[in-house]
């Protein structure tokens, strides 16, 4: 019986993180298509990174980093069987998602209010390889939104579970795995934010 | 429980162990040989979907100008054709059905990893597969781009591109999760004894593939997000107006879509790797080599993409590059296909109907991969791309290759899980059927593309009348042959003979246990003690 | 079984997170440090090199890859070349046009 | 290789008696050993195997040089025939072949521009292909050249018609409804005669006739003058005449007139004649007088019904 449970907790975590490759090669796809952009229009990439706003930036790296921070946390937590601790660390990390995601709201509304969205009458006019940084930047950081509101989802349900006792200091892959998840939504933010925010 | 719906099984088996028989007990099981069962059922319906729209292609080009539709229907009918049989049969065929019904057996495990993803993946497999049947009937119609989708014209077409590209992705990601599972099952779960060198080769050509799977499907995922962006959105990124560029796109697509052409094959050649040393009751010549030589193209299988484009305007340094890895690719073929030839030496053969399949797989696919190398050189590239000849070519491969190596694998296991077998001698007639009606109807193909006939053309010169007409009359051959295994197969396996725990004499795990198999598979945790092909000591494990 | 480790329960204290979490953060502000400076092209390669190595510390400690096996190590191998091959073999072409 | 070639035929078909040959070769060989086996060892010749062996390492050395060797010599001689396919000769002709749905037209250095592609026969061509919409493919099987039309990208072509003769141009990449309509003939002709076409200048303040822009536009690829039935709806009485459109999905009977026949040129989805499918491609790139000049002549041919 013990040797089955081990067998289902290694399998597990190989699962998610075969799930996390398959993840890095999604997210792949539209890297593969800054470089080659970025190598084709240099300067219109770097003139309409310059219309980034930094501090957005900077500020959602540093929230993304804490809150991965509380996620690894939270699994010593929980194998240390600190539930209480577990869920404080898990509130926290959800709270810093959602500023994250406020931030990115106000960020977006800023840009598209400058007149920065795909199809903009602004990109018509302008360089040739500027509307392709916007497209690229808004369909990224749309992506990686769209991931951080599904770990929001899947760590809330996390906490339940905590709270109803289903996960424990015995059994705490599911934790476990949606932390390593969340840690990759983090991963994929560590790259964004030099390739739109700074190289330009 | 009842009984009824499989008369003399004995109540051992998964069909009614359990005692749950309703259809909420079936497409919610999450047992892996059910699962395995509503994977046929649904692929084979795509399947003769598809092949029917085929045959009608096929009538349509018998002559010159209008035959029996226009243009409008032709490239819609080319298109579903192309999407069905490439994304709702080929691909989720053999993991779905063969990986899931064979594969947990043959390593001696009671399901996969994952039993309840599992179900996930063929719920995801319909929905996807219900969006595009949705697209065909909303918006603008049926999708008449291709089953490539290539931009600008998959952006500019009126047609209800976005929802069947939206299919095709759901599809894709339950494909994700067939194979994060089966890399998993592989991994984790097989019985004590099975070591890497003891696996049957069929699993390791189902963990070649289930790699190609996570690797390479994301990435088309994210492309046709993209199609359905620049399409809704209009975020420009491959329209050259706007500075995108559309050859990127083909980048993004052939990423996937060529390694996906081995996704196709592999488990193919697993199944005659399985099928050869049972029929010829020897040991398979060089386990070693077959077996890494999946791995093998799997791994040179990623790296040659842009075979695809050579014509497209990429740089000559590409064509350079990429024709040279697209030769190095087909090195693991010919060693396994000389492998597979050896096996028979000394042997003692049946010619039983899995046997014949498979040895007209050997004939078939070398034929389509010989042409495959004829495409692969940069100059003769040139001429045959975009013809019929591709056409031909892929026909051999996917058809010819896989899809005589499914009908190979039908015909091997399905008894199996039916407990019940069909008969031999229609099965040998329309084997001999399906055999020479491919051929007439391939074949000629491939000499149009020399001639010139470019494809996806609804019309076409008089020069090319009659080998378009050898062609569609082959097809109907090809037809009457498929129709009569279909039916054998269907009658058989509700009402044959019954079928013991293991006559063909495999020394797999799989014929250790039943036919059917129970639900938990094995009677008690197998511990493994020969290799796969030692059948010294079959019906053992 | 063979491939895992024994060690896969590792716990992993919280002042060696927090110290982590210390080294992200300075990372952050030295890259966003370096980007004020006129490097030209080697802003590139220099703020990705940053982001290797905060992607390193994460993946090692937050993510505990630093006590798996060799097993899944090779697969995280495995996926980053490929997807290193992806970008860079399309290079062959997009370079010579 | 050659590296000197007179034609491009040259350059490829020398590529594919090699490699079709030793295909032919593996596969009778490779066939012709299975069948044998099969036969030789059938169970009723064989009542049990008369071996085990299950591998051999100097054959799998041997299976895996040879065809290494037979791949490589493939890779070579394809690479060495694409490499004369790019070499454009120095003294080459050039030709500038626009591609839009569905029809093709070429224009010369001095600025004439034909539905028929003339060249001299005997001397190398480089053709420059546009693309106006999407993509499509400049093939001409006869002389084993073929190269995308990609929108926004500067492809070419090179070739060298060694006879005089006409040859077919077909369109390769897929690119919509009448994509296997979209055929073109090069015509190979002397040099004196290519030149007396060339000079036969069409003078410039002519005006380019309606139907030589339907022609050219590629719109009769669709739309008959005579009345047959085609993808488009034909123009011959359509001038005054009453039709059902559907506009934003819904029905609405119009009259045709000048600004229905402007609407449906400049922006094809606005209304949809009833029955047909929205495929007609934009034109946005015509001019103010073009347009003129259509209206005039879709009005001249429509209207003596009423
Ligand atoms: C099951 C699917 C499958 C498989 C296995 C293959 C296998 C191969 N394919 Fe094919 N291919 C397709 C499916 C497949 N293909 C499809 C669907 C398309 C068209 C897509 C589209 O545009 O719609 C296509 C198109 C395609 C092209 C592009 C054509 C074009 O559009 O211009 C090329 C070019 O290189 C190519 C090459 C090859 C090669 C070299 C192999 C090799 O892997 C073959 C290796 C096999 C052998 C070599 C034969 C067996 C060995 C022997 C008999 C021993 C002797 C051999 C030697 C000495 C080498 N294929
Ligand atoms: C698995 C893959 C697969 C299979 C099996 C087939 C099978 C067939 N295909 Fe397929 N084909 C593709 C994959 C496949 N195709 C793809 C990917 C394309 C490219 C699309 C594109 O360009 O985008 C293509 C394109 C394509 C074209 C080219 C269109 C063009 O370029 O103009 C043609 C034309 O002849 C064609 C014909 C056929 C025919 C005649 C069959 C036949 O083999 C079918 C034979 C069978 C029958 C004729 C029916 C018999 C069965 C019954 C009657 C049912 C009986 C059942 C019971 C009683 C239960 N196909
Ligand atoms: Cu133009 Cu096909
Ligand atoms: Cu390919």
């Amino acid at each position: 019986m013990i040797r089955k449970m081990e067998k289902e907790y290694a399998g597990a975590k190989l699962g998610i993180w075969l799930f996390l490759f398959t993840e890095i090669l999604l997210f792949g796809g539209l890297f593969l298509l800054y470089a080659t952009y970025l190598s084709s229009y240099p300067r219109e990439f770097a003139i309409a990174g310059r219309e980034m706003h930094l501090g957005f930036g900077t500020a959602n790296t540093i929230l993304l980093i804490t809150s991965s921070l509380f996620a690894a946390m939270s699994v010593t937590a929980v194998q240390q069987g600190e539930i209480r601790k577990v869920l404080n660390l898990l509130g926290a990390t959800i709270i810093c998602a959602m500023i994250f995601l406020v931030n990115k709201y106000f960020e977006w509304s800023s840009e598209i209010g400058h007149g920065f969205y795909p199809d903009s009458p602004r990109f018509s006019a302008g360089p040739i390889g500027e509307a392709l940084f916007f497209s690229l930047y808004y369909l990224t950081t749309g992506l990686h939104g769209f991931h951080v509101l599904a770990g929001v989802g899947l760590l809330t349900v996390v906490a339940l579970k905590v709270r109803r006792g289903a996960i424990h200091a015995g059994d705490y892959v599911l934790l476990e795995n949606s932390a390593l998840y969340w840690h990759l939504v983090d991963l994929i933010w560590i790259f964004i934010f030099p390739l739109y925010y700074l190289v330009l | 429980m009842n009984s009824s719906n499989h008369p003399t099984l004995p109540l051992t088996s998964f069909w009614n162990d359990t005692g749950k028989c309703g259809v909420s007990a079936w497409v919610f099981s999450t047992d892996h040989k059910r699962i395995g069962l509503l994977y046929l059922y649904s692929v084979l319906i795509s399947f003769l979907v598809a092949v029917l729209i085929g045959l009608l292609l096929k009538i349509e080009l018998m002559a010159p100008g209008r035959t029996i539709m226009g243009p409008v229907t032709y490239n819609a009918l080319f298109t579903v054709h192309g999407v069905l049989m490439i994304f709702l049969f080929i691909i989720p065929g053999f993991p779905g059905v063969f990986g899931n019904l064979v594969m947990p057996i043959q390593i001696g495990a009671s399901d996969v990893a994952f039993p309840r993803l599992n179900l996930l993946s063929w719920w995801l497999y319909i929905t996807g597969a219900l969006t595009i049947v949705l697209s065909l009937f909303t918006g603008g119609g049926p999708p008449d781009t291709g089953w490539t989708f290539y931009v600008p014209f998959s952006v500019r077409t009126g047609t209800n591109v976005s929802l069947a590209v939206i299919g095709v992705f759901i599809v894709g990601f339950s494909s994700i999760l067939t194979g994060i599972n089966f890399v998993t099952t592989i991994h984790r779960l097989r019985a004590d004894g099975m070591a890497w060198g003891r696996l049957p080769l069929f699993v390791w050509s189902i963990y070649a593939t289930a790699w190609i799977q996570i690797l390479a499907t994301p990435v088309l995922g994210i492309t046709l997000l993209l199609v359905v962006a620049e399409r809704l959105l209009g975020t420009g990124l491959f329209d050259p107006s706007r500075g995108g560029d559309p050859i990127m796109f083909q980048h993004l697509f052939w990423i996937y879509s060529h390694p996906a052409v081995y996704i196709m094959i592999l488990p193919g050649m697993g199944i005659v790797s399985e099928i050869f040393p049972v029929f010829a009751r020897k040991p398979i010549f060089g386990y070693k080599m077959i077996a890494f030589s999946s791995l093998a193209i799997a791994g040179a299988g990623s790296l040659v993409w842009a075979h695809h484009m050579f014509t497209s305007g990429i740089s000559d340094m590409a064509v350079l590059v990429f024709s040279f890895l697209t030769f190095v690719v087909a090195i693991p073929s010919a060693i396994k296909v000389f492998n597979w030839v050896s096996t028979l030496y000394k042997g003692s053969i049946s010619l039983e109907a899995p046997m014949l399949f498979a040895l007209s797989f050997i004939m078939l696919f070398s034929i389509g991969g010989l042409t495959g190398l004829v495409q692969g050189a940069a100059a003769t590239n040139i001429h045959i791309h975009d013809t019929q000849f591709v056409v031909g070519h892929f026909h051999y491969v996917i058809f010819g290759g896989a899809g005589f190596a499914f009908f190979s694998a039908m015909h091997y296991w399905l008894p199996k899980f039916f407990g019940r077998t069909y008969s031999e001698k229609p099965a040998m007639i329309s084997w001999g059927l399906m055999f020479a009606g491919f051929n007439l109807t391939y074949f000629p193909m491939i000499i149009l593309g020399m001639k010139g006939m470019p494809r996806r053309y609804y019309d076409y010169l008089p020069e090319f009348a009659p080998l378009n007409l050898i062609s569609t009359i082959g097809s109907w051959i090809l037809a009457a042959g498929l129709a009569i295994m279909m039916i054998n197969l269907f009658m058989g396996l509700l009402k044959g003979r019954p079928f013991g725990s293991n006559p063909w004499g495999g020394a797999t795990l799989e014929w250790t246990t039943p036919s059917p198999p129970p639900t938990e598979n094995f009677d008690e945790e197998p511990v493994v003690t020969h290799g796969p092909y030692d059948f010294n000591r079959a019906g053992v494990p | 079984m063979a491939d895992i480790e024994k060690d896969s329960h590792h716990i992993i204290r919280y002042p060696k997170l927090v110290m982590v979490w210390v080294f992200l953060l300075l990372l952050t502000g030295l890259t966003v440090w370096v980007s004020r400076l006129d490097l030209g092209v080697l802003h590139v390669w220099g703020s990705l090199a940053i982001a290797v190595m905060k992607a390193f510390l994460v993946i090692a400690f937050f993510m505990h890859m630093r006590y798996e096996g060799r097993l899944l190590r090779g697969l995280l191998l495995l996926t980053l070349v490929t997807l290193a091959i992806f970008i860079g073999f399309t290079f062959f072409d997009l370079s010579y046009r | 290789m050659d590296p000197i070639i007179q034609t491009t035929n040259q350059a490829v078909d020398p590529v594919f008696k090699f490699i079709i040959g030793i295909c032919i070769l593996l596969f009778i060989v490779i066939s012709t050993v299975m069948l044998v086996f099969t036969f030789r060892y059938h169970r009723s010749r064989s009542p049990k195997p008369t071996s085990v062996a299950d591998g051999n390492i100097w054959l799998e050395i041997l299976w895996t040089f040879i065809p290494t060797l037979l791949v490589m010599a493939m890779f070579y001689y394809g690479w060495a025939g694409y490499l004369a396919l790019r070499n454009v000769p120095g003294n080459a002709l050039e030709v500038t072949a626009t591609a839009r749905m569905w029809s093709w037209s070429f224009s010369y250095p001095n600025a004439k521009t034909s539905r028929k592609m003339y060249v001299p026969a005997g001397r190398p061509i480089l053709v420059n292909l546009v693309s106006q919409d999407v993509i499509h493919g400049f093939y001409i099987p006869a002389f084993r050249v073929k190269r995308d039309v990609v929108p926004g990208m500067k492809n070419h072509v090179w070739f060298i018609a060694p006879q005089k003769g006409s040859y077919d141009l077909f369109c390769s990449v897929y690119c919509g409804t009448e994509h296997s309509k979209m055929l073109a003939t090069v015509e190979a002709v002397s040099e004196q005669e290519f030149n007396d076409w060339l000079n036969q200048v069409e003078s410039h303040h002519e005006k380019i006739s309606g139907r030589k822009l339907l022609e050219t536009l590629g719109c009769l690829g669709c739309h008959s003058l005579d009345g047959t039935a085609g993808v488009g709806p034909t123009f011959k009485g359509l001038w005054g005449s009453k039709q059902i459109v559907l506009t934003n999905g819904k029905e609405r009977s119009v009259i045709v007139d000048e600004e229905y026949v402007r609407r449906s040129i400049l922006d094809p989805k606005a209304d949809i004649v009833k029955g047909y499918q929205p495929i007609m491609p934009v034109n946005s790139d015509l001019r103010e007088n073009e347009i003129e000049e259509l209206v005039e002549f879709i009005q001249e041919i429509g209207g003596h019904s009423k």
